[in-house]
């Protein structure tokens, strides 16, 4: 991407992040048969939050909250303004890690039990998208994310075991079923987030968009130049996700990160070793 | 931009269960399905009082639970209001002066909107939730406490200790 | 080195109706031990019957035990109090209660679930199986009046009759009801996720619900062949014909099945009812006032319900006592929990179906 | 000047080491700050002064001295065999004496230079003055926790300052004769610190740390009797000048010795055992200098072995340890077992990458050396601060540090952060490992499962810090005695400093230093953006990281004035919660299965040598 369209998606990418948001709840609600929320839905939430008499465990805990929002921003600028794949990857990990250390930080067993289990996911997905980076880079050259949008054949078609890996871990990755433990909203009601609320609370409810726009701009770098081609798997992962959300029950973190590193992982790397052979 | 607006389009719900019957928590669960769906007009149910806008509150509020009640109320961010759901919870009904039953939430905390019937039927829910919004929408961000049980509320400066808001949970109301 | 963690669950708590607090103690999420406590929703009904209400309105009263499981609180109070009172109680009256509680236990079994979906993570089966349910509190609305505390059944009989206008709306109510079961069935066992989730999760064995006097889907799904409508001559079940159905198993998995699988009897034994429903008056009167002791057991949703009355020839009964089915089962709950992931526990102890307001009166 | 400033590095702690010894209680505190900063000065000087490699040879009698040095140290470690009743370390101490003979007796005269002061050896100077004199000026305040008499304790802080003559030493050393010396005093000093403490668990601890590295001598002197077989010379530089098979073979002896030293897996026990002695020898000996003689060594030899199997037999081992390390790591218990096994962890990394020897590869690993050895050595020290003044050893007498020890923790979670996250070097080491291991078929992803799982292990006991058992209580500034306070902050200092200063540190430190042996290193600055071949690090980026993990415990220290206090949702109960997180057991056959593999693995470099040696 880069360039001008890339720093103004950055600028806008709370927006799009939203509306994406809204129109994954609006889906969710039609598969299951109900109306559903309408579209700008998160954004009435967030002037809503806005507005609530604000309140915290401890200050530090309230600015964690707001840290990870702009570590996940900022992880979101790397990638969009072609930055570093691999940097990208551990960008998201440190805006994560401001959630993980601000969920042990209270005295919350939910808390701390959504922290550990946000640590586990990441176990689950970060090792495939290193390795979604590093196969990027034996097409490409380049570890950039620039580079990857010059390829001309799309990525898509070489890298197929490693789409594959990323769809299956991409549940865990936005917390949804059959992977989404860390929220577990019926075991530990939210997990990390449980102890926000108000202003504290939207920083993390817009991280949570801005890492929808992540994950899905991710995939879109499959298609390559081909940006159409990308932008078209995103919206096929995009429903695949919500499909499969919709038809799960939630794993346990045993299964889960059995599932997405047991399947995921050899997968990618097969499809890597055929990659490094031709 | 008035913010105000926006309290009314995305209430999200906390449901506490003083004592009642489940009749009407079930109705509640009823709401959430898709033949009425109040997701549509944003509601969801957190099951987390620090992120909830409305209480739904049912039951008669018996000893064991009323302190609890107190605890949840004080742990949401205001601007918040009450809903009492099913007769029992307005006024005690049919539990009224039994010897366990604090008759009704209002004894305890602000209600804002009061929904009758034995159990209350989806449709006298939303509307009961409808109509708190219309008093939700004209709140201020004034610390709204309750009635009984009511701990210290400490200020330094100009900041507010809300830990001790509710009595605590003691091991002689067990 | 081994360290325990302290999970608390409740008393509120987004995976329970009712207040309920369980303690639990964990290596990693694995439970070792559990404490429990019930008695958040104790409001004295019992004390209150036997003080505050004449005995004509207990059966009203104990209907608001539970909202769940209204109709056979006040049905087996009813059975209790009629055997104590000078009371002819008509042949249709009878089968009329037999629907209602037919009904009940479908919509509670739903309730359950859908209960059961949710608190696996399943939001997309929960929605799907109360849409489905919304058609049974439809049927009972229209059997009734009232979608859930609906007071069908009095002394006497019950307070609605029903005409042949109502039969057919109830009829095709449960037609429809009967051709999604299948599809609900699939969203239940064919899905590896919940296959997964659900089967050897949250088992006990025969030997142990036998023991530990386990009743109703519980003690069925065990292999326990115990069901109170064949059991007792309270209500003409007999006349009907069934089996009870029993399952292995004995974990979520077999005790997901049973419930569909009772929602399928329970619908087969109300298109019987309704095609055989004999005539006569639905309601006749009561006379005198309940002097001596009975006793009632009736299948509820969650298993045996029983209930003791005793008067003395005054207006308030000298004694109330119920035993609830959770109540029996209470004791299986940390057999069963012991072992299981914490992850687990919302949907098991959905499964249990445990129902506190029942328990603690 | 840089043969004297060499000189003064080598021979230098020794001296100061015995004034240190001999001084007056009251002034040897301040002589062990005037001696680490004189030393430091002096590295500093001779690393600023390097232009070039300069040869220095030293005079014959040296010769007598290094063997006579030689034979009094195999005699000592045949006499505490002896006395021990340890059969092996009498069985390895005959041996290596045998060995020594055979290759004295077959020695014939070097030309050579003994000393050969390269780049390399400059800035490896640097780490082992600047964090190993932090680490003797904390040994003095350490010390003064423990029971010891104060002679005693003198003699601890003497033993750090000579040692690090030694590793001065060790670091320039071309002469493998010298090298072997030296390897044997590292020997020689582990045994007698991790024995400090003379209780039953030190004597074993340091007896099994005696034999295992007793058999890593033995295995130097494999390496050196191949050379010494084919009557070349015995010296470094003469040996990576030689492209025959042979040399190989020496190659994979010397590498399986030094990996030995660095505990790599099945030989990873002595290093575990080390956390019994105090704690400055863990951070001095097993974090940041000694054990990475192991790395340092492939480092060195990694331009011979490039392209040939044993690089891919050395690279993949050090993968499976980075990986297996962490691993194993997440079951322990104790705070200086888990900060062990992950040393032993990124060894193998740096092991990896060393064997990989691409002019990347090598960057990376000499950057994870040294921003290694600075975070592990604070680290360390904080643990000992943990130990000393909050008496919590294991992780779970941890739980809610933060309330009673919040500068200790912030400078523990600032060494975890330096080694997982953006920008800190260590960090920006495993980046470029990954752009470097990519290259070369599937070594990245040793990398990728193992940084993953260190980031687990970390945040994991992070956790246990944070979370506050009992009532909520403010943060209570705890009093550290000034000399903890004052290392431990200058560690910190430095990691926060280099983050930002990430890229000019890489181009201005590490590559002149890799220069040497591969020439065509391809990372460059401009300003702070950090430019790769695969990739760019733009400043922004870097800035940004550092400011949002700076900007945390900023905003931390200030209260929010307007905000609202509110207590944790606990389901409408109010209950005592303990801090909680997982353990991860590691079953018995896991354990043992990776020991097998490391094992295997190990074996396998030593046939090779043989291999190539005969071949």
């Amino acid at each position: 991407m880069g360039g001008v369209v890339g720093w103004l998606l950055i600028l806008l990418a709370p927006l799009i992040g939203g509306v994406l948001y809204g129109m994954e709840r609006k889906l969710k609600a039609r598969m299951q048969r109900r109306a559903g929320p309408p579209l700008m839905q998160p954004f009435y939430d967030f002037f809503k939050l806005i507005d609530k008499r604000p309140m915290v465990v401890h200050s530090l805990h309230g600015y964690l909250g707001i840290l990870h929002f702009l570590g996940m921003w900022l992880a979101l600028a790397v990638l969009l303004s072609g930055g570093d794949l691999l940097m990208v990857i551990f960008m998201h990990l440190l805006a994560n890690s401001f959630l993980i250390v601000a969920a042990f930080s209270v005295r919350s067993v939910y808390s701390q039990l959504g922290g550990m289990r946000q640590l586990l996911a990441i176990l689950a997905y970060e090792p495939i998208f290193l390795l979604a980076g590093v196969g990027f880079y034996f097409l490409s050259g380049s570890f950039e994310a620039k580079a990857v949008f010059e390829l001309s054949s799309a990525p898509l078609w070489a890298m197929w075991g490693i789409v594959i890996a990323i769809i299956i871990v991409m549940p865990a990755k936005l917390k949804k079923s059959p992977f989404d433990m860390a929220e577990a909203h019926q075991e530990i009601i939210g997990g990390a987030e449980i102890e926000y609320s108000g202003l504290f609370y939207e920083a993390l409810y817009t991280a949570r968009w801005l890492e929808y726009l992540f994950a899905y701009a991710f995939i879109v770098l499959f298609g390559g130049a081909n940006w159409l081609l990308g932008l078209a798997l995103a919206a096929v992962v995009f429903l695949l996700v919500t499909l499969v959300d919709n038809a799960t029950t939630r794993l346990n973190w045993q299964q889960t990160v059995a599932i997405t590193l047991g399947l995921s992982l050899p997968l990618g790397a097969i499809n890597l070793l055929l990659i490094g052979i031709q | 931009m008035r913010l105000e607006r926006f309290r009314k389009k995305s209430p999200w719900i906390l449901h506490y269960n003083a004592g009642s019957c489940n009749g009407c928590d079930i109705e509640i669960l009823a709401c959430l399905a898709p033949r009425y769906d109040v997701e549509r007009l944003g509601i969801l149910n957190r099951g987390n009082p620090k992120q909830a806008d409305i209480l739904l509150v049912t039951g008669p509020v018996t000893h064991r639970s009323r302190d609890r009640l107190v605890e949840l109320y004080t742990q949401m961010a205001e601007p918040k209001v009450v809903v009492a759901v099913g007769s029992c919870t307005c006024s005690g009904g049919i539990f009224r002066h039994m010897y366990h039953v604090g008759d009704g939430v209002d004894q305890f905390i602000p209600v804002d909107s009061y929904v009758a019937g034995c159990a209350a039927r989806p449709e006298q829910i939303i509307e009961g939730v409808a109509r708190a919004l219309e008093i939700l929408e004209h709140k201020s961000h004034e610390i709204e406490r309750p009635f009984q049980l009511r701990g210290p509320l400490y200020c330094s400066g100009e900041q507010t200790i809300r830990r001790q808001m509710a009595a605590k949970v003691s091991d002689e109301t067990n | 080195m081994i360290k325990q963690l302290h999970i608390p669950l409740g008393s509120q708590h987004a995976a329970l109706l009712e207040p309920l607090r369980l303690d639990f103690s964990t290596e990693n999420e694995r439970i070792v031990s559990v404490r429990s406590d019930m008695g958040y929703v104790h409001r004295g009904v019992e004390h209150a019957c036997m003080n505050r209400f004449d005995f004509k309105k207990v059966p009203f009263v104990v209907a608001r035990v539970c909202g769940l499981c209204a109709i056979t609180h006040s049905t087996a109070a009813v059975l209790a109090t009629e055997q104590i009172v000078e009371c002819m109680v008509s042949e249709r009256a009878q089968w009329l209660r037999m629907l209602a509680l037919e009904f009940d236990r479908i919509h509670s079994h739903m309730l359950c679930l859908a209960h059961v979906a949710e608190s696996s993570g399943y939001e997309a089966l929960f929605m799907h199986t109360m849409m489905e349910r919304e058609r049974v509190m439809e049927a009972q609305e229209i059997l009734s009046g009232n979608r859930v505390q609906f007071d069908y059944a009095t002394l006497g009989g019950v307070t609605r009759d029903m005409d042949s206008q109502c039969a057919q709306a109830l009829l095709a109510k449960v037609g429809a009801l009967k051709s999604v079961l299948s599809g609900l069935r699939d969203r239940f066992e064919a899905n590896w996720s919940t296959q997964m989730r659900f089967k050897g999760v949250g088992a006990i064995t025969l030997e142990e619900a036998y023991r530990l006097g386990t009743v109703g889907p519980i003690a069925r799904a065990a292999g326990v062949r115990t069901d109170i409508r064949i059991e007792s001559s309270h209500l003409p079940y007999r006349a009907l014909g069934f089996e009870p159905i029993v399952a292995l198993e004995g974990d979520l998995y077999a005790r997901n099945r049973l419930r569909l699988e009772e929602i399928a009897q329970s619908i087969e034994l109300i298109e019987r009812i309704l095609e055989g429903l004999p005539e006569g008056a639905h309601l006749s009167k009561v006379r005198g006032r309940p002097k001596g002791e009975a006793m009632a057991r009736i299948e509820a949703p969650r298993g045996e319900l029983f209930y003791y009355v005793r008067g003395n020839g005054g207006a308030i009964f000298e004694r109330l006592r119920i035993r609830t089915p959770t109540y029996a089962n209470l004791k299986a709950f940390e057999a069963i929990f012991l072992g299981q992931e914490y992850s687990s526990i919302p949907a098991i102890l959905a499964s249990l179906d445990p129902c506190m307001s029942c328990t603690a009166k | 000047m840089i043969e004297n400033l060499t000189l003064f590095l080598i021979l230098g702690p020794a001296l100061l080491a015995l004034v240190v010894y001999g001084a007056p209680r009251r002034l040897y505190g301040p002589l062990v700050v005037l001696s680490s900063a004189l030393l430091f000065s002096a590295a500093l000087l001779a690393w600023l002064l390097h232009a070039q490699s300069v040869a220095i040879a030293l005079p014959a009698w040296t010769h007598a001295a290094i063997v006579l040095l030689d034979f009094a140290l195999i005699g000592y470690f045949l006499w505490v065999g002896v006395r021990q009743n340890h059969r092996l370390i009498v069985l390895l101490a005959l041996l290596q004496g045998a060995l020594l003979g055979w290759v004295l007796y077959a020695l014939s005269a070097a030309p050579l230079a003994e000393i050969v002061v390269d780049k390399l050896g400059a800035t490896l100077w640097l780490l082992v003055t600047g964090v190993g004199g932090l680490i003797a000026w904390y040994a003095v305040g350490y010390m003064r926790h423990e029971s010891d008499s104060p002679r005693r304790q003198q003699a601890f802080v003497a033993i750090l300052i000579a040692f690090l003559g030694v590793m001065n030493a060790l670091f320039v050393a071309d002469s493998i004769e010298l090298f072997f010396l030296l390897f044997e005093l590292t020997t020689l000093s582990s045994f007698i610190l991790i024995g400090w403490r003379r209780d039953a668990a030190s004597r074993l601890s340091s007896l099994q740390a005696l034999w295992m590295n007793q058999l890593g001598g033995v295995l130097l002197l494999l390496g050196m009797g191949v050379i010494i077989w084919q009557g070349a010379p015995l010296f470094f530089s003469a040996l990576l000048e030689s492209q025959s098979g042979w040399a190989l073979g020496a190659a994979a002896f010397l590498i399986a010795g030094a990996l030995i030293k660095g505990a790599q897996m099945p030989f990873d026990r002595w290093l575990l055992g080390a956390m019994v002695a105090p704690t400055p020898v863990s951070a001095i000996l097993h974090s940041s200098t000694m054990v990475k003689i192991a790395p340092f060594m492939v480092l060195k030899l990694g331009v011979l072995l490039h392209g040939t199997p044993l690089a891919v037999a050395v690279a993949y081992f050090g993968g499976f340890v980075f990986v297996a390390g962490a691993f194993v790591a997440l079951a322990r218990n104790h705070l200086k077992e888990i900060l062990a096994y992950s040393t032993i962890s990124l060894l193998g990394l740096m092991v990896m990458l060393s064997a990989v020897a691409t002019p990347l590869a090598l960057s990376a690993a000499l950057t994870l050396i040294l921003f290694h050895g600075v975070a592990k050595a604070m680290l360390f020290m904080e643990a000992g601060v943990l130990e000393k003044l909050h008496h919590a050893k294991s992780v779970d007498e941890m739980g809610g540090m933060l309330s009673r020890a919040p500068m200790s923790v912030f400078l523990v979670l600032l060494g975890f952060a330096s080694i997982t996250l953006p920008p800190f070097g260590a960090l920006v080491g495993k980046w470029v490992a990954i752009e470097a291991s990519a290259q070369s078929a599937f070594l990245f992803l040793f990398v990728a499962l193992g940084s993953v799982v260190i980031a687990l292990l970390y945040f994991k006991v992070a956790g246990y810090m944070l979370g506050k058992p009992g009532s909520q209580m403010g943060l209570t500034i705890e009093r550290i005695p000034r000399v903890f306070s004052v290392t431990t902050l200058l560690l910190g200092v430095t990691l926060a400093l280099s983050a930002i200063l990430i890229a000019p540190t890489l181009v201005y430190l590490i590559v002149p230093a890799i220069e040497p042996f591969a020439p065509g290193s391809e990372i460059a600055h401009k300003g702070l953006t950090l430019m790769l071949p695969s990739g760019d690090l733009p400043f922004w980026q870097i800035v940004g990281a550092w400011l949002l993990l700076l900007l945390l415990p900023l905003a931390g220290l200030k209260r929010m004035r307007r905000v609202d206090r509110v207590r944790e949702y606990s389901g409408g109960e109010r209950i005592e919660m303990q801090p909680v997180t997982f353990y991860f057991p590691t079953p018995r056959w896991i354990v043992r299965a990776m020991a097998i593999i490391g094992a295997i693995f190990f074996g396998l470099i030593v046939l090779l040598g043989g291999v190539l040696w005969v071949a």
